[in-house]
């Protein structure tokens, strides 16, 4: 199975944990994200979020998230590594993104997912427009994921 | 040389363009020229001049204003990304 | 449901994650860890692990949790928790902790998911111990769960 | 005073006991002066000397070697915890 998806279906959490481990003994730590939709996401003031479409650049997205996991390979010691990210419409409540991560200690396992999830934010060319009753809005990227994202620069 | 240009989100919105084949001048040979020529043809395109926030990719790979651009290279302008 | 559970019983991560967001649309992140039994622990040098006993002080191993909760609650802004800690018999690729964490951003809920994990290894009364083809041994207690846990102290 | 005593794990094989219940004379008011009470028993029982890596709850919360046992307490006395 290829370790990175981006899809429009939805997937298997318990699934992709379970993948990160099964039939192997040296997996101790198995670090997971879920990004969901949120109702009350606001770009700026507003009202509530009725769906949320995913736009994406299909090739380039494959690839910036396949580096951004040799980059964590890089840095940590791990056993395996999964990220799946939706595109299209969604709905509040429906799950965007996971990244789960399994290595032999717990550190490695939360550093690494915490990474991806940070890098994935600032380098991964997807975007999001959110419909409200009065109509759609592209949102703003967030000076917080920059900020977040350079963390990690040495 | 001849160049793919892709435009993603709010920028394909306002441009009113995803994609177009484009014969650039040798002169054009860096992501800021490219701009900076897309950007003279006015009106929304000025949405693509120095300073507003547009982010560029080469062959599916983020760079900077200075990288060079090469024939046959797919180009594409996109505002900060927003996924996960 | 109770948010913390010490139990001899496996549990259904996929279930305890998405109870986690049922129903609501203010979660935007569920940061999760998943600790399982490694055929390849050693305290010390040694072989194969075959299983893993699990000691625990019953009613205390509860109180602790509990108040490492809301001590994680305290510190960040939270919309659900889960606890569960297996004690007993257990294999090697068996689960032995989740963790569970929503939050509406996604740096509340990857922190407070490490430091839950950070203080469960230092303040849960929980005790290891390997059984090996030599026979059984208690698991030390590790330096660096110490100094994982001091991270969060100011 | 009357108090209940539990062993836990790796000092509860060394010692052999999982609990007792003890009366204590008045002078044995500390944690630390009840390790020290106990380790007199001699033999296994020095592993509860001071300098042990052995720790102590009161009543199911973690508590230091100065913390004050009152009559009807629940003491714990265990090795540092490996759980998770």
């Amino acid at each position: 199975m290829s370790r990175v998806s981006v899809q429009e279906a939805d997937f298997d959490m318990a699934a992709e944990t379970a993948a990160l481990s099964a039939g192997r003994g040296d997996v101790g730590a198995v670090a997971t994200f879920l990004g969901l939709v949120r109702a009350d996401k606001l770009s700026g003031e507003g009202s509530e979020v009725t769906a949320m479409t995913l736009e994406h650049y299909p090739g380039m997205t494959e690839k910036s998230l396949e580096a951004i996991i040799v980059e964590a390979e890089s840095r940590w010691s791990l056993l395996g590594v999964r990220v799946i990210h939706r595109h299209g419409r969604l709905l509040p409540g429906e799950r965007i993104v996971f990244v789960g991560v399994a290595s032999a200690h717990r550190g490695d396992a939360f550093a690494a997912c915490e990474f991806i999830m940070d890098y994935l934010k600032t380098r991964a060319p997807f975007w999001k427009k959110e419909d409200t009753p009065e109509g759609g809005r592209w949102v703003d990227a967030r000076e917080s994921d920059d900020s977040a994202a350079s963390r990690w620069e040495t | 040389m001849s160049i793919k240009v892709l435009y993603f989100a709010s920028l394909r919105e306002t441009l009113g363009y995803s994609h177009e084949t484009l014969t650039l001048p040798g002169t054009i040979d860096t992501v800021a020229a490219l701009r900076g020529h897309l950007a003279k043809r006015g009106g929304a395109w000025e949405a693509l001049q120095e300073g507003r926030n547009v982010r560029a990719a080469i062959n599916q790979e983020m760079v900077g204003p200075e990288t060079v651009v090469r024939d046959r290279d797919e180009i594409a302008f996109f505002p900060p990304v927003t996924g996960g």
